[in-house]
C-alpha cells in the first residue's frame, strides 16, 4: 500500500472530531523532533489557544483571551487516512492533556 | 478558517451605507441655500484669479501660470454655470449667480489675453473688475443668509 | 533544532540556498503517514500552484490550466517545487535553509527567464 | 560616533522624507476651508505615526525581518493574502498621486499640461531606483526634501495668531460644510498613516542591517524626524489659513495652493512651492514604490534589496518598474491630481485595520522580540490605533461619496 502522503498546510485548520463524532477543536499546530536522518510528527496541537501559543503571544494582557492550555494530541492518537477529516481514535476524554 | 478581515469589512460596509442615508436625508436646505452652497468653488475661483492676476502684476507669477489657472478656472466655471441653470432655485438667486459666472469667465478670459500680451494696465483692469465680482459674490451669499 | 512547531518554525518560512541567496517561502509541507509509525517529514514544496490550493483547490486547478495554456509551462517547468526534507541543511528563527544553489533549481526559473529575457534588454544594464 | 551620525541622518531623512502630497494637499485644503481648526487631527495623525515607526524600526531591528515577512511568516498565507491584495491597490493609488504631485509642479513652472509630463516623470522615478542603492536614494531625496521647510519660515513670517492656532489643537465641530470638514479631518490622518511608511521603513532597517543595538537610534529618528517632519505639515496648514482663507480661496485645484507662498516670498514663493512640491513627491513616490516592491518580495519569498544588481533580484525590480509605469498611466490619461490625492488618503484612512492588528499582535510577540516586545504605552496606542482605524474603516469610505465629490 503506497504510503499516504499528506499536506500539512492543508490539514491546518481543519476541525478534528473524536471517535464518536464529538467535536474536539482546530489543528493549528503539530510539534516534530528530529530521529535521526528524519523528522517525525509528536503531537497535534488544538484549540484557538493554539493559535496564540503560535502567535507567541504568552501572557495575555491584550484581549481577554480565556487562556486554555492548547490540547495535546500525540501523534498515534490522529487518524489521517482522510486528511479532509481528521478522526482521533479514542473519544476526548480520554486524551490526557 | 473564517477570515476575521472579510468578517470585519462586511460590518463596515452595513455601518457606511446607513451612515451616507443619515447624511443625505438630513440635507433640508432650501434649493436657493443649497446652489449658493455648491457655488463656493465660484467665489473661490473669482478669489483666486484676482490673486493670480495680482501676483503676475507683481512679478512673482509667470505668465504660464496665469494662463493655465485662467483655464483651470474657466472650465469649472463652465461646470457652475451648466449646474447653475439645472437648479430649481428661484430667479432671485439663480439669475444673479448666473450673470456673476458669466462676468468671472469673461474677466478670466480678459486676464488670460492680457497676460499673454504682457498687458499689464489690461490686467490691472480685469484685476479690479474681479474685486468687484468677488464683494457682488460675498453680497449674494450674505442675501441670502439673511433671507429666512 | 531539536523540537520544532512545523507550523510556526518551517511552514510560510523564508527559504534561503547554501550562500543565503532568497529563493521562495516553504508554500507546503508534505508528511508521509505511515502505519504504526509517526508520521515523517517527506519535503517542503514551493510554488504559486502550492499557494493556490491553499486557498481553494479549484484555485489550483484553474491556475494549473492557465499554466498550459499560456504556454509558462515552458518557463517554469514544474508547477510545483519539491525538496526532499534530507536537503534542509538548517532551520533557524530566521529562514529554512536548503542544501542547494538557488540558480540551478526550478525555484528560479522565473527569475532566471525575467533576468534574460526583459532585464538584460533595459538600456543602461552594463550586461 | 557611527550611531550618532546614523541619528543625525535618521532624523533629517524622517522630516525630509515626511511631507508628500498627501500632507501638502490636505493641508493646503484644511488651512484654506477651515483655518486652523483641524490642527488636531494633524497632531493626532502625528503621534500615531511617531509610535508606529518606533515599533516598525524596532521590530525590524530586533528581528532583522521587515513587516511583510514576518507577518507572512506569523499569520500565514491566507491571513496575509487579503490585506496584501488590498494594501497594493492602496499603494498604486499612493504612487499615481505622487507621480501626480511632480507632474503638476512641473506643469507649474512649465505650463505644458501635467499629463504630458506623466511619461517623463515615471522614467525619471524608475531610472532613480534602477541605477540606485537604498542608501543614496534615502539620503539625497530626504535630504532635498528639507527643502519643504519653506512652508516653515513662510508661516513664522505670516505670524499666526497663536490664540487660534492653540484652540485648533482641541477638536471641535465646523461651523459650516460638516461633511467636507470630516473629509479633511479623515484624508489628514489618512496621509501621516500612510500604510507604505510602515513597510518602508521596516524594511529599511533591514537594508541598513540594523541590530537591537539600534533601539535607541529608532527610538530618536521616529521621535524627532516624524515630530519635526510633521511641523511641515503643520506650517502648511498656517500657511493656507492665513494667505488663502481670508481671500476665501477655497482649494479645489492645485494651482490655488500654489499661491501659497508668494505672500511670504515675493519673488521666490511660487518657485520654492513648485520645487518643494517636486522633491517632496519624487521622494514619497521612491518610497511607495520600493515599499511595494519589498512588500511583494517578501511576501513569495524572492531576492529582494535596493543594493543589488537589477540582474540579481530581477522581480524585485519589475515589481516598482511595473507599478511605476502603471500608475503613471492614471495620470496620463488626465485624471485631477488633486482629487486622485484626497480620496486616496481617506481610503489611506479606510484600510487601516489592516495595519493595526498585524501591528498589535506581532509586537507583543514575546518569543521573537524578548525584552523588546511592547510595553503598555505602545500597547494603548496600537489599541486606539485599531479601535480609531476601524471607525475610520466604517466613516471613510460614505465620507469620501459625500464630501469628497
Amino acid at each position: 500500500m503506497k504510503p499516504a502522503v499528506v499536506h500539512l498546510e492543508l490539514l491546518v485548520g481543519r476541525e478534528v472530531h473524536d471517535s464518536e463524532g464529538k467535536r474536539v477543536g482546530r489543528i493549528l499546530s503539530v510539534t516534530a523532533e528530529r530521529e535521526g536522518e528524519d523528522c517525525v510528527v509528536r503531537e497535534y496541537l488544538l484549540g484557538p489557544a493554539a493559535l496564540l501559543r503560535r502567535l507567541g503571544i504568552t501572557t495575555l494582557r491584550l484581549v481577554g483571551f480565556r487562556h486554555r492550555e492548547p490540547l495535546r494530541v500525540p501523534w498515534d492518537q490522529l487518524d489521517l487516512s482522510d486528511p479532509e477529516k481528521p478522526r482521533l481514535r479514542c473519544r476526548a476524554e480520554e486524551l490526557t492533556t | 478558517m473564517r477570515n476575521f478581515f472579510s468578517l470585519q469589512s462586511s460590518v463596515a460596509r452595513g455601518c457606511g451605507a446607513i451612515l451616507v442615508f443619515a447624511a443625505l436625508a438630513c440635507q433640508h436646505k432650501t434649493p436657493d441655500q443649497e446652489l449658493l452652497d455648491k457655488a463656493d468653488p465660484v467665489g473661490a475661483w473669482i478669489a483666486t484669479l484676482q490673486m493670480a492676476g495680482e501676483k503676475w502684476l507683481a512679478n512673482s507669477v509667470p505668465t504660464s501660470f496665469v494662463k493655465t489657472t485662467c483655464e483651470a478656472a474657466d472650465e469649472d466655471l463652465d461646470q457652475a454655470a451648466g449646474e447653475t441653470a439645472k437648479s430649481q432655485a428661484g430667479p432671485a438667486v439663480r439669475d444673479p449667480l448666473r450673470q456673476l459666472i458669466s462676468q468671472a469667465r469673461a474677466a478670466g478670459k480678459g486676464l488670460r489675453r492680457a497676460a499673454v500680451a504682457n498687458d499689464r494696465p489690461g490686467a490691472a483692469q480685469e484685476v479690479r473688475r474681479l474685486a468687484g465680482l468677488r464683494s457682488g459674490f460675498a453680497a449674494l451669499k450674505r442675501r441670502q443668509e439673511g433671507a429666512p | 533544532m531539536k523540537e520544532m512547531d512545523l507550523v510556526r518554525d518551517v511552514l510560510d518560512k523564508q527559504v534561503v540556498d547554501r550562500d543565503e541567496t532568497k529563493m521562495g517561502r516553504v508554500d507546503g509541507l508534505l508528511l508521509e503517514v505511515r502505519a504504526g509509525q509517526p508520521p515523517r517529514i517527506d519535503s517542503i514544496e514551493m510554488g504559486f500552484v502550492v499557494l493556490a490550493r491553499r486557498l481553494h483547490p479549484r484555485l489550483e486547478e484553474w491556475l494549473e490550466r492557465l499554466r498550459r495554456r499560456f504556454g509558462v509551462s515552458s518557463i517554469r517547468k514544474t508547477a510545483r517545487y519539491r525538496v526532499p526534507w534530507s536537503a534542509v541543511k538548517d532551520v533557524n528563527p530566521y529562514c529554512v535553509q536548503l542544501d542547494v544553489a538557488a540558480l540551478d533549481t526550478p525555484a528560479f526559473d522565473w527569475e532566471r527567464w525575467l533576468r534574460d529575457h526583459v532585464v538584460a534588454h533595459v538600456p543602461g544594464v552594463d550586461s | 560616533m557611527k550611531k550618532w551620525m546614523q541619528l543625525a541622518l535618521g532624523i533629517l531623512t524622517g522630516v525630509g522624507g515626511f511631507f508628500d502630497i498627501g500632507n501638502l494637499a490636505t493641508s493646503a485644503q484644511a488651512g484654506a476651508s477651515f483655518r486652523f481648526q483641524l490642527l488636531w487631527s494633524l497632531l493626532l495623525g502625528t503621534l500615531l505615526v511617531i509610535f508606529l515607526v518606533e515599533m516598525s524600526g524596532r521590530f525590524a531591528a530586533v528581528t532583522r525581518k521587515a513587516l511583510p515577512d514576518a507577518i507572512r511568516e506569523h499569520f500565514g498565507f491566507s491571513a496575509w493574502l487579503a490585506p496584501f491584495v488590498v494594501l497594493t491597490l492602496v499603494h498604486f493609488l499612493v504612487l499615481a498621486s505622487e507621480i501626480g504631485g511632480i507632474c503638476f509642479a512641473l506643469h507649474l513652472v512649465t505650463g505644458l499640461p501635467a499629463a504630458a509630463w506623466a511619461l517623463p516623470v515615471a522614467v525619471l522615478t524608475w531610472l532613480f531606483l534602477w541605477r540606485s542603492t537604498f542608501g543614496t536614494i534615502e539620503n539625497s531625496t530626504s535630504l532635498l526634501g528639507l527643502l519643504t521647510l519653506a512652508f516653515v519660515v513662510a508661516a513664522v513670517r505670516h505670524h499666526p495668531p497663536t490664540g487660534e492656532l492653540l484652540a485648533g489643537v482641541l477638536p471641535s465641530l465646523p461651523h459650516h460644510d460638516p461633511a467636507k470638514y470630516w473629509f479633511i479631518a479623515v484624508s489628514i490622518l489618512g496621509s501621516v498613516l500612510a500604510p507604505y511608511l510602515f513597510y518602508f521603513y521596516s524594511s529599511g532597517a533591514v537594508e541598513d542591517e540594523w541590530d537591537s543595538s539600534y533601539v535607541g537610534v529608532n527610538r530618536g529618528i521616529a521621535f524627532l524626524g516624524m515630530g519635526f517632519g510633521s511641523l511641515v505639515a503643520l506650517t502648511a496648514i498656517v500657511v493656507a489659513a492665513l494667505v488663502l482663507a481670508p481671500r476665501g480661496i477655497q482649494v479645489d485645484d492645485y494651482h490655488q495652493a500654489a499661491l501659497m507662498l508668494t505672500d511670504a516670498f515675493p519673488f521666490w514663493g511660487f518657485v520654492l512651492f513648485a520645487a518643494a512640491m517636486a522633491i517632496a513627491c519624487l521622494g514619497a513616490a521612491l518610497e511607495v514604490s520600493l515599499s511595494m516592491a519589498y512588500t511583494t518580495a517578501q511576501t513569495f519569498g524572492w531576492n529582494w534589496g535596493e543594493d543589488l544588481d537589477p540582474r540579481e533580484d530581477a522581480r524585485f525590480c519589475l515589481v516598482y518598474t511595473g507599478a511605476i509605469l502603471l500608475s503613471s498611466l492614471l495620470i496620463l490619461f488626465g485624471i485631477d491630481p488633486l482629487k486622485l490625492t484626497l480620496v486616496t488618503m481617506a481610503i489611506n484612512a479606510a484600510v487601516l485595520p489592516f495595519v493595526a492588528i498585524p501591528f498589535l499582535l506581532l509586537m507583543n510577540d514575546r518569543k521573537l522580540l524578548k525584552e523588546h516586545a511592547n510595553g503598555w504605552i505602545s500597547n494603548s496606542i496600537a489599541a486606539f490605533l485599531l479601535v480609531l482605524s476601524i471607525v475610520l474603516a466604517v466613516v471613510s469610505i460614505p465620507l469620501v461619496i459625500v464630501g469628497g465629490s
